[in-house]
């Protein structure tokens, strides 16, 4: 199969759908061309679909953010871009209430099929206010869904849905998967939400992990490997709605859990799965509950430190070996 | 707006249209006023923002609507929504959390919403429906009809970065949203001064280069001839305006806020202004109204609103559970595929 | 000893600060006279300090919030009100990127001594944008605190406490809670952040609650102890610093855990606690984690819908019978 | 702006400070230049947004400032920061993320801060300084000191809510603030009419009844006097100021970005008001500048710019573990009370 990157498989979700439908538009600060968004997921929209339907913003997150919702409510869908997740924040309120909640005030009239699309995590020295990954205060709020591509195939494919859900979606991209490389088909498709992939089979530790951290959580699954140890990579892709289903089919395979992933490990994500499986299969485990998260502290600039707190192969290795050596 | 001419006949509007204006605004009056009473007495929850006082600023705007026409409405918008089409019995139903709310009951009075009429919702949450509004007008750009976007909220809500942001970008925009500013001169306890240093609305708006007035918001023909002037302008593709009503609010921030802060002076010389009183004696200057008919109308609109109770009251109370439903189209709460091909189609 | 409402002890509690410190001043909206505020704590301060240190703002979350944290660097500090916790989402980015990040982005070299008092909680009808329980949003955040009061001694002494520590606090009120009235000394007292306080002494089943569920639990400990079943009742008073000694040293004692708040149940804190419970306290564990929050949907309007979703003691109580009995 | 004007020479400047201005301009565009190369050589990482063209504004602005005054910056600080007295070697040190940087490495580019000096914060978030700064204002006027707070901001900045609600709340405590939005015509790649139809910051800011006006950005001095003014002001308890300053970015948004969306024209237009060379004729035609002592200068500041690179270099790396400090005061990142008698007393 052909292979193209994270990039280029999102652009493709964006265009497909823009041209099936006619109500999708895009929203969002120097998505047009010449500049065509920080990321360059953009780059050439407006000149094949024009600025009436590639539509820049000026900096006005709060503004953009209710426009869309506006827009979502009287028979359009936008698909927005906050350049970075941390912008999030400046539109929290039209996120949080309007966004989210609005269907459910209006007794199940209004729909609000909009996208948010944006990018977090760290790596580029980026610094505290560039480089968050803020996925649970979303994750949190009844109303929102939120899926985190870790893949080229998955970001098409569950973008694709998004723009078709009737409920809104915080899709959330990462700075470093931009370039990474997978197979993706010529052909159309789609991926449901609330399906989780098993990225690789194993028997020894369910490794829940999202976004970046699946790649690292395959590396050490390699590393492992070598070792004898065998890891099973469950990428919910959606953590919400969550397929706890196969994780807890996992953890009842391999008696042992650990949950990764780039946001700060107090009440994040993680913390949720722990919980549900602490409640769904507690008497599968063999083992303590592990979370192998970044530590909760803003993000630094110097890249030693921020390498400090990222996850890596090697921190998701080590803690599966004590996992198994039952050395927690 | 001087006095001469408030008294001349209006030739731009029927005596039918200026007939249904006084009936929306006296029954806007009388709906809150029942809505206070049953809450008193315990029967509504929640927190009820009455607009009375402030009758003419929707019934003048949403006369020069059209059904499918939006509009955004605020924590006070009883008045709005009545004006642009709700039925007293299904608000009242909604005030009393039955089935047969608007929203099933699930939104209370700060929340009434009817898409079918294009009340894309009231919002408790002070201008977050302003940017909303300037949305729909895009939506309308964008799919190229001719309706226009009515965003009412207060004078308070000009103080939030939202009404600065929606301002440009409908400027920017050029979409077909009419800014309507009810200017009550209170944001809760806060006088228009505390909001606002020798605030100038109409300059603010210009700022944007959004054309922009000021009007008698105790005037409900002086409120729709200057909306009928912006809708005309937006239907044909000339912007937004901006429009500051100046009104008053007759009572306190909510039923059970005394109004400690309002002067009574203030309160008596507003209450001289009274919009209601006001096209009363209008019509009836211009033999468009007899003493017959307003009794008339008075007693159809008691009736209407006690009709109204009793609807509510007889509406099926919701299951609990019924609280779990609609947070999604696709998913049910817990994230479960509601129809399995929803999902992903 | 005295009794006094939390309200009462909310508003000694600033009195006592304002007279002990000048640099402590309130800035928020209607909080000043003759209105003092939504939930009336602050209700005769103006007229004590007068308006140059009970400073009313117009609605502009965003910006008041900003210039708190602007005082707050240079040598202020400032009490911030937000009348409902739904309306920090408006100030959502100066929260979580400025105030929480400052310190850590500047080296250590700025203090923010800033409190943001605030109140939230459903049970009053107050609908989906003025009800809800968003703790988790700001637990999730590196650089702040989070205290949540559950009593009138609680109130004073961690409130006197948030505002004397230079680092940016939540502090979150319930609206149901105001009226409750509890003993508070006459004399001055502090209570340290991450110091849980254990309201009730049992073997059979820890149940940690936070604010209005403490109440709850308690309620359900007596209706329990009548059953025969004694369960510990452990309100960690702050999320962040969390006392999850104190939690496990329950644990290991009762070996049983359940978590009950009044926020949506998906990511809320409760997670967090069962994360750490189920890595900490997995050998002694004998029983599921357990959580009994609300259904993450967002609050309804209609009486009867909102008690539906509200926690009460019979849930808790159930839910701890079912745990005793083994039945999860 | 008459050009007579500009070339009479400045009586209420002296020499030296002139001299210091064009230094500090010269010591900018050197600091930017030099960590442009280490940043493409590698050895700098993160984000570098240069400010080369735009250094009239800090450097007329901060020569009009005591050391007491704060500041708050933006993601494109290096000359605010600079001007307001940050030296070179401990800014390269925070560049190269090294201990000695002013913030030990963890801000990076955009986050120095200088609480020593009043500089409160660059700020990699549009817009957020803005109302921090508004802040320090009002704690300058709770304390009772003679200090004021200065704001930079972009043009882009202009169109947050967090602006508009900065201003409004300045004008209505009426606290020693200024405004001065660095206008360099572009938010990225957006130019200033995608921000704001025929925008026009002076009117803007009146409608808060702020006393504003535009100056030109590329006249160090112009921007000097301006800021004077409204330092005085500030300073005698009048309140706050909005100053426009036109000016232009030379480059892209950041390293990296070649700025395809500027207009060759454009730029080449902008370059012929380089403020530097401006001034430097100006100095040179009122008998303050030699060739000689001109040369002096760019020598003197090749030499701190090299020595600070070397500075950064041989500044020691942090401890990667120290990435978990400074989070709070009182707790490490755990929540483990730093002191036992810090946490409450
Ligand atoms: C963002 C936000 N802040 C504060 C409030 C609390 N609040 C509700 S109504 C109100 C006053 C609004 O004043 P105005 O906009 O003038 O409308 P009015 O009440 O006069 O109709 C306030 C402060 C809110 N609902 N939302
Ligand atoms: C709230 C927010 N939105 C978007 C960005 C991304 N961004 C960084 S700089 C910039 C342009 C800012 O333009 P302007 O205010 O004119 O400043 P300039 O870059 O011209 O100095 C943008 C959009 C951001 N940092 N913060
Ligand atoms: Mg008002
Ligand atoms: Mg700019």
């Amino acid at each position: 199969m052909r292979e193209i990157t994270y990039r280029e498989a999102l652009k493709e979700a964006l265009i497909e759908e823009m041209k099936r439908d006619e109500r999708v538009f895009l929203l969002g600060e120097d998505i047009a061309d010449p500049f065509g968004s920080a990321y360059k997921v953009t780059l050439g929209l407006s000149s094949i679909f024009g600025t009436d339907r590639v539509i820049q913003t000026p900096i006005s997150e709060q503004g953009f953010t209710g426009a869309a919702v506006g827009a979502a409510l009287t028979g359009m869908r936008p698909v927005v871009e906050f350049m970075y997740i941390d912008f999030t924040t400046m539109a929290m309120e039209q996120l949080v209430n309007q966004a989210a909640k609005i269907r459910y005030m209006s007794g199940g009239q209004a729909k609000v099929p909009v996208v948010f699309r944006t990018q977090g995590g760290p790596g580029r020295s980026s610094a505290a206010q560039h480089a968050q990954s803020i996925e649970a205060l979303f994750h949190h709020i009844p109303g929102l869904l939120v899926a985190m591509p870790s893949s080229a195939y998955d970001a098409k494919g569950l973008l694709k849905t998004a723009i078709r859900l009737d409920d809104p979606v915080i899709f959330i991209e990462q700075k470093l998967l931009y370039n990474t490389k997978g197979e993706v088909p010529e052909e159309e498709y789609t991926i449901p939400f609330g399906v989780a992939d098993v990225k690789r089979n194993g028997t020894d530790c369910t490794v829940v992990a999202t976004s970046m951290t699946v790649l690292k959580a395959l590396k050490a699954a390699d590393i492992l490997a070598e070792e004898g140890i065998s890891i099973e990579v469950v990428d919910p892709r959606t953590l919400f709605p969550l397929d706890i289903e196969t994780i807890v089919e996992s953890v009842k395979k391999t008696s042992r859990l650990l949950i990764t992933h780039e946001a700060p490990e107090r009440g994040g994500f993680a913390a949720e799965v722990a919980a549900q499986v602490a409640n769904l299969a507690f008497d599968y485990l063999d083992a303590p509950i592990q979370r192998v998260c970044a530590p909760s502290v803003p993000i630094p600039f110097a890249r030693n430190m921020e390498d400090y707190i990222m996850i890596d192969e090697s921190k998701i290795a080590d803690r599966v070996r004590k996992l198994i050596r039952g050395d927690i | 707006m001087d006095r001469k001419n408030q008294e001349e006949l209006p030739s731009d509007l029927t005596k039918e249209q200026l007939l249904a204006m006084y009936r929306k605004m006296q029954l806007i009056r009388g709906f809150e006023g029942t809505a206070k009473k049953y809450f008193e007495a315990g029967e509504i929850g929640g927190f009820l923002h009455l607009s009375v006082g402030q009758e003419a600023v929707p019934v003048g705007t949403c006369s020069a609507l059209r059904k499918d026409d939006y509009i955004t409405s605020t924590h006070r918008g009883h008045g709005d929504v009545l004006s642009k089409g709700c039925e007293v019995k299904r608000m009242f139903a909604e005030l009393y959390g039955r089935t047969d709310g608007y929203c099933k009951g699930k939104g209370g009075s700060m929340h009434i919403a009817d898409f079918s009429q294009g009340i894309i919702g009231a919002n408790g949450i002070v201008s977050s429906g302003i940017p909303i509004a300037v949305g729909a007008a895009l939506s309308i750009r964008m799919r190229g009809t001719d309706q226009v976007a009515v965003s009412f909220f207060g004078d308070g809500a000009t103080a939030e970065g939202s009404f600065h942001e929606a301002l440009n970008l409908a400027s920017l925009w050029q979409v077909p949203v009419i800014f309507v500013c009810q200017n009550n001169l209170y944001a809760l306890s806060q006088p228009w001064s505390h909001s606002a240093r020798d605030g100038n609305l109409v300059e603010r708006a210009q700022s944007y280069h959004i054309p922009a007035e000021s009007v008698d918001g105790m005037d409900v023909i002086a409120v729709y001839r200057s909306v009928e002037k912006a809708v005309d302008r937006a239907r044909s593709g000339d912007g937004p305006t901006f429009i500051e009503a100046r009104t008053y609010r007759f009572m306190g921030h909510y039923v059970g806020d005394p109004g400690a802060y309002m002067p009574e002076e203030e309160q008596e010389e507003w209450r001289k202004k009274d919009a209601i009183a006001k096209l009363r004696r209008q019509l009836k200057m211009w033999g468009y109204l007899t003493d017959k008919v307003d009794e008339q109308i008075a007693t159809d609109i008691e009736a209407e609103l006690q009709d109204g109770i009793e609807y509510a009251r007889s509406s099926v109370i919701p299951e609990p559970r019924e609280a779990l439903n609609d947070v999604y189209v696709h998913f049910d709460y817990l994230g479960r595929p509601l129809k399995e091909e929803s999902n992903h189609a």
